[in-house]
């Protein structure tokens, strides 16, 4: 079910965002990155993810000799992770290594649909208050402890619910209880109706860590087991590089049967991305988990090699990098300023120069792909500088030289200054100046969430699972003020305040999706901000790879060497 | 050590027109790099008193590093002496004020003894000798360079010269113009450290002339300060010797080569090259060098080299005192 | 030892001055820390945690009273002391620093000699040029296109990293391995640190051969080539080493650039990597870190001199 | 490349710490305008430095004109070759690159001449007031000037400009702040020299004051060689910033080499014009205020006596 | 007569500058025999020290011997390998310099520096070299050997470090050795040391010596005959004694006329007018015709015309003098 979100809890609305991941140069937002490509594939029935389909299955029980079985996968990482508890961090590059090191109770596939992972099955209530999860048999810590629910319970209430800051965010403020009835069942119980607990419940949003290691630690963010990971997933630490490899080796008493199939998996530190490709091409590396823009056509066309393309994914899908006016400043507060700027913007360009071809133009402020909630009855700001001269002209801006100057803050990883570099230019040719501002995230949000000193900056905003947790946290009056990715327009209008609540209540999904088309409707006719482009990714992976999960963090479970 | 009683001025007639009694300067050794250390201080000067007359020439002799050069910018607080005093014109020169400095400074002159260091090699030889006249306010810009040609006229300049850059004349024609600059503002006192020394022998005689000229024209008097002694001879009316920072003996120019009193000015005048083949001289050679003036000392500054020492020597220092009218001396011997 | 009490005040000046430049900058830490998803608690709690809720001369001084007692802090990226991980880095680069520095002394000591023996030769020539050249080509570039040449189109090198991850070598091969890996940075730096080291070995030598004690131990029958090497060269030693000392700060950024370029794993890379995640400890540590290498760098070049001229052995 | 600057600049940093220190002026080579010119137009090295610096100057001076269009604007359709229309080539925005490169002259002059004028001036200012003061203040001058020399100067910009945020004025202020350490001790060494130097005694003999002997024949004679080693600082700068610029530090404002070269780095197999150009212009430009800086340096650094025959 | 040990003909060294042909060294000739001390004396820059570097074959670039022969002990050293001028050059003519302190290595002991013009000659070994080095430095007047065999130049004086470069011209038992001004930057009183110690040593080994120096009281004081040099060529050689009481070079006679010994105390010297010229543009004829007063007296042209060859007057008396010739 899909309702009972809190939108209005200002936390659950900072959900996911962006620009996410650590401080990762990486190409595209890796933000949105972040949440970390999540996996698709499950257990018995690997669906090998995305790309490469799985033909033949190993189906539930293993063909003792697998011919899949063996080989070292080599996947470049742009940092160091610096350390291996994902129960503290939300960091990309953690999560990259410990994804193959640790389990969730579920994993989700590229529709954000829950499979089995540590819960073998569960059930919710009618409300969406009450959660039963059951876990599967058998699990065994790469220490040889069992996995059990205590497990569970002690890595939400003593690690993720502290420290996991998007699951601290998401959950601590409606989770009443965790019970485990028996050393196989979970329940959580919550205090209001809440529908998107399963894709919080990944190994990237909520890896289950255990409890026999943390309990009685002193301080979980400085314990030195955080080194020595001990998790139940499909690899285990063998040695650690700092700054140059992760080496992992083959868990063999997974509890997945027959996985993985690989020996090794070495996570290689390559912070440069065009090295990273670099390595990929001349065979140094297997996977690569961006490829930039400007290398797909050339890669697209080397048969050694295959991309994935990575349109969603579940915590950090849906992405649409977006120009915010500060509401605040007096040029924005004409709604013909806000217009002549989305007709000035050349999208069609960033999307053919920025992102090489990789996404499409935004609509609006729901991803096209979310199908249930997006709708195209909306109102479009097509390329036109004419009729942008002709909105300035209106509302008395000189014409001839500059009109008038903004800044224009953006991160400066990425492509972002590429977006804003195209549209200074873009601008220019109306007159507006435009003072190009990168800032690295730490100085970005600040500035921008607390202090509001900007003009415009542009975001990639993620729409995530649901427009209750990804989209609604942008436009609510209840969310202006220090918090990060919030509304930084600072946009107040109570009737959009009214849809949004409605629509996170209302379990009927086509009755939502007209909620959010009227949404939808009012936004691009205010135009608080501007919706540049939505955008997808594509990693790349030697040709002779397969079974990749490519945007999970379980990347490597199911991956195996073609012969 | 005697105080009114400047000595070495006593054959003079008339008042002193320059009198320094009892001058120290010590300098403190700097060592190791930056950091301030005090080792023992430099007796570079350690109680020199002598007295010129209006228009007399005294000679300073003494080798190397025998506190010379320190005498001769004391006299002018060029640098500050640890001690002492002197006195010009009957003015107290380390006592006097910012002005009334300057104004002792146009009576006052001095020379040096390397040609092209002493002038300023960006400015030409006529703004050389005219800076003195517009520093002390005597004369516009242009006014200087009228003077400062005149007096370049006098030591043998000509105006084209004026206008060229130290580099572009000979080292005689760069001392003529150190000798117009002091001249420019007719100072009654020239110090005259080593102004011959760096130059060749047959520039040499040009520049003496040249002083000895200027002399009997204006008047001035000269402190002399040279380590060739046959031209110290030759210029000075009377003549005192330096050792390590002291005068040890003091006398007329003649009296004193003809019959030194003090072992060391014997020895220095015995080591003097002769002045023609068939001199054949019964040479006196001094055992090693002049010891570093930072070694603490007892008793006569010579007594390690003398080769008249006594036991006594080494003990006490000798008084430098009057040994016959006009003759001074610091020696046991003389006793 | 006198000179290691007067680094004392330098250290102190060093760690003040780059603590404060980094505290005094705009932007938080917990940010980088928190991921985007920290709610105000969450921020609270880090900050508490870190000390970051005090006002910046207190932390100032809790940062200065850890470093009297070495602690150089906490890197709350990595979750381990800042020295460790600057530790664990450090042979990474030396790796690549020592044997390029000690490669380009060679080379420019060596052909800077024989060029100030033979001035104006066609060697001393071309010995010139590519020195001049050296220094204006930007290093990062020039790597870029080291990698492109030889480990693209040619394909002789591997283009990333210290050693094949695939390959599991044991003993010799896997120093073959790194040595392979290691060629391309290498030259790369070894390009970048002979320019002043031939440099200043030619004009030194130039220097010291037109002394007067040259031409008197020629005059005492010792041949062209004794005296350079016997003489001339030994007393170039001085502003040679000088220069290999001056330049270490040179040599860090220069090996900065090489291993991003190369994807190698070294203290160039962390710091980067920690600038951009604020992480402040790993940032004060380096940097104090190289200061005291510049310090310690002059303090060993005040020595190497006392060990090669009896001059400054005897503190005249 | 040499972040540090040119190697004058580490013979210097060499010589100003050997145990002999540094001369000062050396008065037989100080000659008139027209026999430096002459003797520095009979090195073919200075002449090419010359030319070189005179060509990276006139183009920044005259970059609207030679290249009318915006560096920033799109000109053309992304990637094209070098070709009559684009001569060389346009970037992944379709940017003409040669109005990159000679608009990019202005930024690097800028930093490069803003670096080092603010190292001549402080440097001056700090070593001239060192040197003549002598004393206490010496001591604590010089402290300073140690402190700045210990401070590691690229990673000190690369912290700041990282930190504080990206820009030109940044980056001039950081290096600037850190790059007059030789200046000042090559202005100390001078003036402690000159001032010690007869004519100085001379003129104080003439009653000038001490402060006018500072202004009139102290500093004028000090500061050729301070100068030129200040000019030694405009490559060091220039590739600073590029070095900056290309780990992605650079202004984005501003069109510069190292920006352009930062932005080829993604794109260095598909359009090698985008990096061999800018990567030129770099090695040219320092190329030319090196061997100009040198030869300069030659001239009046007493130290670096090396070239020419004996005069 | 026997043949002279050196004999210098028609040398004529000449320096290649940008600004044009320095000769500095423009028709010298001279001998000097076995056991001989020759003074060569002259103003600054006329010559002497190039005079003295071109018979040891120690010019450098951008100076070359032009013309004419050096002739040492029946070899001809003008155009000498490297190899037969290192087996000369120490063991056989050994050097002093005006720069004591400079001329030795600031790196190197001096003790080594000593064994090194040991070495070239004699197969001692390294003890034996100590040995002898100590040896020489107690011979050339330097106490406590050795203590200063083991030290540094800086630790020495000046007037030490010459007596250490004498120690290392006699280290070879050289057959000649040429001073180039061993004292003018030494005070009088170390000046007469060094001054005693040379002649005592050339009387005991009956090395022959070519004293240079601008200083005419040195040559006085140990020479047989003298040589004056004036703008790259020898204008007069004469015995020392005639040189003082009989000089017939109108320069020879102004330098010797314008010494303060020479007249009385506070009178105004003879001068010889004008200054020394430059040898890059040296006068046509003469030149020293520009100063010479004798000239003008006597009204001669010639002497702006055409440079005067060596004529002599007397027995053993060359000048080079159009007055004479
Ligand atoms: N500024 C100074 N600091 C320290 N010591 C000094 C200074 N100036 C002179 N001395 C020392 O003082 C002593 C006397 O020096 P001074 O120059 O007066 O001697 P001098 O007789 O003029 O010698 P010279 O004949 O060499 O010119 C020397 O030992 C010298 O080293
Ligand atoms: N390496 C050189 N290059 C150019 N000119 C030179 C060189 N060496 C000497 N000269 C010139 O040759 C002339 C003679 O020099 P030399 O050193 O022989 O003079 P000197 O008689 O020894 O003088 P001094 O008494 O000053 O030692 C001088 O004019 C000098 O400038
Ligand atoms: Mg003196
Ligand atoms: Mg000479």
């Amino acid at each position: 079910g899909d309702d009972g979100d809190e939108p209005a809890s200002a936390p659950a609305a900072s959900a996911t965002e962006e620009p996410a991941a650590e401080p990762e140069p990486a190409a595209e937002e890796p933000a949105a990155e972040e949440p970390e490509p999540e996996p698709a594939a499950e257990e018995p029935e690997p669906e090998p993810a995305a790309e490469e389909p799985a033909e033949e299955e190993p189906a539930a029980e293993p063909a003792a000799e697998d011919s899949r079985r063996g080989g070292t996968l080599v996947i470049a990482l742009s940092d160091d992770p610096g350390h291996f508890n994902p129960g503290i961090t939300t960091g990309f590059n953690v999560h990259a290594v410990t994804g193959s090191m640790f389990n969730g109770l579920v994993e989700l596939d590229d529709n954000a649909n829950p499979h089995p992972d540590l819960a073998e099955s569960w059930e919710v209530s009618d409300d969406s208050t009450t959660y039963t999860f059951h876990l599967a048999e058998g699990v065994r810590w790469h220490d040889g402890e069992p996995m059990t629910s205590a497990d569970v319970k002690f890595t939400f209430e003593n690690i993720l619910l502290n420290y996991h800051s998007r699951t601290r965010g998401g959950l601590s403020s409606i989770l009443d209880s965790i019970d485990t009835p028996d050393d196989t069942t979970v329940v959580f119980n919550f205090t209001q109706p809440y529908a998107a607990l399963l894709q919080r419940l990944n190994s990237t949003e909520a890896p289950i860590l255990p409890k026999h290691i943390y309990e009685g630690v002193d301080d979980v963010q400085t314990a030195d087991a955080n080194l020595t990971p001990v998790g139940t997933g499909p690899f285990k630490l063998e040695s650690y590089d700092i700054d140059n490899e992760i080496t992992l080796v083959r868990n063999d008493a997974y509890f997945k049967a027959g996985l993985p199939y690989l020996d090794r998996v070495v996570m290689r530190v390559i912070p440069d991305q065009n090295t990273q490709v670099l390595a990929l091409e001349e065979g140094e590396v297997d996977y690569i988990w961006r490829v930039p823009g400007g290398d797909i056509e050339r890669l697209g066309s080397d048969d050694s090699i295959t991309l994935h393309n990575i349109n969603s994914g579940p915590g950090g899908g849906f992405c649409i990098p977006t120009l915010t006016f500060n509401s605040d400043r007096e040029v924005f507060s004409d709604l013909r300023v806000r217009q002549a700027i989305a007709h000035a913007v050349n999208r069609d360009q960033l999307v053919a120069q920025v992102l090489f071809g990789q996404g499409r133009v935004a609509t609006g402020p729901i991803n096209s792909q979310m199908a249930f909630a997006y709708s195209d009855d909306v109102t479009s700001y097509p390329y036109d500088i004419d009729r942008a001269n002709a909105l300035l002209d209106e509302v008395g801006y000189a014409s001839g030289g500059t009109r008038f100057s903004i800044d224009l803050l953006v991160f400066s990883f990425g492509v972002f200054p590429k977006y804003a570099e195209v549209m200074r230019q873009n601008l220019a040719e109306v007159g507006i100046d435009v003072v190009v501002t990168p800032l690295d995230r730490s100085a970005f949000i600040p500035r921008v969430f607390g202090e509001r000193d900007f003009d415009t900056n542009i975001i990639s905003y993620c729409n995530n699972t649901d427009p209750s947790i990804g989209v609604a946290r942008m436009y609510i009056s209840s969310n202006i003020g220090d918090i990060p990715f919030s509304n930084g327009a600072a946009y107040i209008n109570p009737a959009i305040d009214v849809l949004f609540d409605d629509a996170a209540s209302i379990p009927d999904v086509s009755r939502r999706g007209e909620l959010y088309a009227e949404i939808q409707r009012i936004l691009t006719a205010e135009l608080p901000y501007l919706w540049l482009v939505e955008t997808q990714f594509t990693a790349g992976s030697g040709a002779n790879v397969r079974g990749l999960q490519a945007n999970s963090g379980h990347v490597a479970e199911t991956a195996y060497f073609e012969e | 050590m005697g105080s009114a009683t400047a000595p070495g001025a006593t054959a003079t007639t008339g008042p002193a027109l320059l009198e320094v009694t009892d001058l120290v300067k010590h300098y403190r050794i700097r060592s190791g790099g930056s950091m301030a250390h005090s080792g023992p201080p430099l007796r570079a000067v350690d109680g020199v008193s002598f007295r010129v007359a209006a228009g007399e020439t005294l000679g300073l002799v003494g080798e190397s590093g025998g506190g010379k050069t320190t005498v001769g910018l004391s006299v002018l607080r060029l640098i500050r002496p640890s001690g002492g005093s002197v006195t010009f014109e009957g003015r107290d020169v380390l006592a006097a004020g910012r002005t009334e400095m300057k104004a002792l400074r146009q009576r006052m002159q001095i020379v040096f003894q390397d040609p092209i260091g002493a002038l300023d090699p960006r400015k030409s030889i006529g703004d050389s000798v005219g800076e003195g006249l517009r520093i002390q306010g005597l004369a516009s810009r242009a006014q200087s360079h009228q003077r400062a040609a005149e007096v370049l006229d006098r030591v043998g300049l000509t105006a084209a010269q004026s206008r060229s850059l130290p580099h572009e004349l000979s080292g005689g024609q760069l001392q003529r113009v150190g000798i117009a600059r002091a001249l420019a503002l007719d100072p009654r006192l020239v110090v005259c450290d080593e102004p011959v020394s760096a130059l060749d022998v047959s520039i040499q005689a040009q520049i003496i002339n040249l002083l000895l000229d200027l002399q009997a024209e204006r008047g001035l008097a000269y402190l002399f300060i040279a380590h060739d002694l046959a031209l110290v001879r030759h210029i000075s009316d009377r003549v005192a010797v330096m050792y390590l920072g002291r005068i040890v003996e003091s006398a007329p120019a003649g009296e004193l080569f003809d019959n030194p009193a003090h072992p060391y000015t014997r020895a220095l005048l015995s080591a003097v090259p002769a002045d023609h083949p068939a001199a054949a001289r019964q040479r006196i050679v001094l055992r090693g060098e002049i010891p570093s003036a930072t070694a603490p000392q007892r008793g006569c500054p010579f007594a390690p080299r003398c080769p008249d020492a006594m036991a006594k020597c080494s003990e006490e220092t000798p008084e430098f005192k009057e040994i016959a009218p006009g003759r001074w001396a610091a020696c046991f011997l003389n006793d | 030892m006198r000179r290691l009490l007067q680094a004392v005040p330098l250290v102190l000046g060093a760690a003040v001055v780059t603590w404060i430049l980094i505290h005094a900058a705009p932007g938080d830490p917990i940010v980088a820390l928190a991921g985007e998803d920290g709610d105000a608690g969450y921020y609270a709690m880090m900050r508490e945690r870190f000390g970051l809720d005090r006002p910046l001369h207190e932390q100032l001084f809790v940062y200065l009273g850890r470093l009297a007692q070495g602690d150089l802090g906490f890197s709350y990226r990595q979750n381990r002391s800042a020295a460790s991980v600057i530790l664990d880095q450090l042979p990474a680069t030396l790796l690549l620093m020592v044997p390029a520095l000690a490669i380009a002394s060679v080379i420019g000591i060596s052909v800077g000699t024989l060029a100030a023996a033979r001035k104006n030769s066609a060697l001393d020539n071309t010995a010139r040029t590519a020195t001049l050249l050296g220094h204006a080509v930007p290093v990062f570039w020039l790597s870029q296109v080291l990698l492109l040449l030889f480990a693209l189109r040619f394909d002789w090198f591997p283009v990333q990293g210290r050693s094949d991850a695939r390959a599991d070598y044991e003993g010799f091969r896997a120093v073959l391995d790194v040595a392979h890996h290691m060629v391309l940075p290498i030259a790369a730096l070894v390009t970048v640190y002979v320019p002043p080291i031939m440099r200043v070995t030619r004009a030194a030598v130039i220097e010291n051969l037109d002394e007067m004690y040259i031409r008197a131990a020629r005059a005492r029958g010792q041949s062209r080539r004794r005296v350079l090497i016997r003489h001339a060269l030994p007393n170039a030693m001085l502003p040679i080493v000088t220069v290999i000392g001056s330049q270490i700060g040179f040599m860090f950024a220069g090996s900065v650039l090489v291993e991003t370029v190369f994807a190698w794993p070294g203290l160039g890379r962390l710091l980067l990597s920690a600038i951009l995640a604020r992480d402040f400890a790993i940032i004060t540590a380096m940097l104090l870190m190289l200061s005291v290498t510049i310090i310690l760098m002059n303090l060993i070049t005040d020595l190497v001199y006392s060990l090669l001229d009896p001059r400054v052995r005897h503190g005249t | 490349m040499a972040l540090e600057g040119p190697a004058a600049l580490t013979e210097r940093a060499a010589s100003s710490r050997g145990p002999a220190g540094s001369g000062a002026v050396d008065h037989h080579r100080a000659r008139g305008a027209k026999g430096l010119w002459r003797r520095f137009a009979s090195s073919p090295v200075a002449v090419v430095g010359l030319v070189l610096t005179v060509l990276f100057v006139l183009v920044a001076a005259l970059a609207s004109y030679i290249a009318p269009t915006d560096p920033f604007s799109f000109a053309g359709t992304p990637f094209e070759p070098p070709s009559p229309k684009h001569w060389l080539g346009t970037d992944d925005l379709g940017r003409d690159v040669f109005a990159g490169v000679v608009h990019g002259a202005r930024t690097s002059l800028f930093v490069g001449v803003a670096v080092a004028g603010a190292s001549l001036v402080i440097g001056t200012a700090v070593g001239g007031v060192a040197g003549f003061a002598g004393g206490k203040v010496d001591d604590l001058l010089m402290r300073f000037t140690e402190l700045s020399q210990v401070l590691p100067r690229f990673f000190l910009a690369l912290t700041v400009v990282a930190l504080f945020g990206p820009g030109l004025r940044n980056m001039v202020i950081v290096l600037a702040l850190t790059s007059w350490e030789l200046t000042a001790r090559v202005a100390r060494s001078g003036v402690l020299a000159v001032k010690e130097l007869e004519y100085v005694t001379a003129a104080e003999a003439l009653g000038s004051s001490p402060w006018r002997n500072l202004r009139t024949h102290v500093l004028p004679n000090t500061i050729a060689p301070v100068v030129a080693l200040a000019s030694l600082q405009v490559g060091g700068a220039i590739l600073i910033e590029a070095s900056l610029s290309f780990l992605g530090l650079g202004d984005p404002n501003v069109i510069s080499w190292g920006y352009m070269l930062n932005n080829a780095q993604s794109f260095v197999r598909r359009a090698w014009w985008m990096s061999v150009f800018p990567g030129l212009a770099i090695a040219v430009a320092v190329l030319g205020v090196n061997l100009l800086g040198d030869a300069l340096n030659d001239f009046w650094n007493p130290r670096s006596r090396t070239s020419g025959a004996p005069a | 007569m026997t043949e002279p040990l050196l004999s210098v003909e028609g040398l004529r060294t000449h320096f290649f500058v940008d600004a044009g042909v320095v000769k500095a060294v423009d028709g010298v000739g001279f001998h000097i025999r076995r056991g001989e001390v020759v003074g060569l004396v002259g103003e600054s820059g006329c010559g002497k020290t190039v005079t003295s570097l071109s018979i040891a074959g120690l010019i450098e670039s951008p100076g070359r011997i032009v013309e004419g022969s050096v002739r040492f002990d029946g070899t001809e050293l003008v155009g000498a390998s490297e190899r037969v001028l290192n087996t000369v050059r120490g063991p056989r003519i050994a050097m002093i310099f005006q720069q004591p302190r400079a001329s030795l290595d600031p790196v190197m002991s001096v003790g080594r520096q000593i064994g090194q013009a040991l070495k070239s000659g004699t197969g001692m070994d390294r003890s034996a070299r100590r040995r002898r080095a100590v040896e020489l430095l107690d011979r050339v007047g330097i106490s406590d050997p050795d203590r200063r065999v083991r030290e540094y130049p800086h630790q020495l004086s000046g007037g030490m470090a010459q007596r250490v470069m004498i120690a290392i011209a006699l280290a070879g038992e050289p057959d000649l050795l040429i001073a180039d001004e061993p004292t003018t930057a030494l005070d009088v009183t170390v000046q007469a040391q060094i001054l005693e110690l040379l002649r005592e040593l050339q009387s005991a080994n009956g090395m022959a010596v070519i004293l240079i120096t601008h200083d005419l009281g040195v040559i006085a004081e140990i020479a047989d005959r003298a040589a004056v040099m004036y703008a790259g060529r020898i204008v007069e050689e004469c015995s020392i004694s005639e040189l003082y009481d009989a000089p017939l070079h109108p320069y020879t006679l102004g330098l010797m006329e314008s010494r303060p010994a020479a007249s009385r105390s506070k009178s105004r010297l003879r001068v010889i007018p004008g200054s020394v010229p430059v040898p890059l543009d040296l006068p046509v004829g003469c030149s020293f015709a520009p100063r010479c007063a004798p000239r003008v007296e006597s009204g001669l042209t010639v002497c702006t015309e055409q440079a005067p060859d060596p004529v002599s007057p007397r027995d053993g008396h060359h000048v080079r003098c159009w007055l004479h010739g």
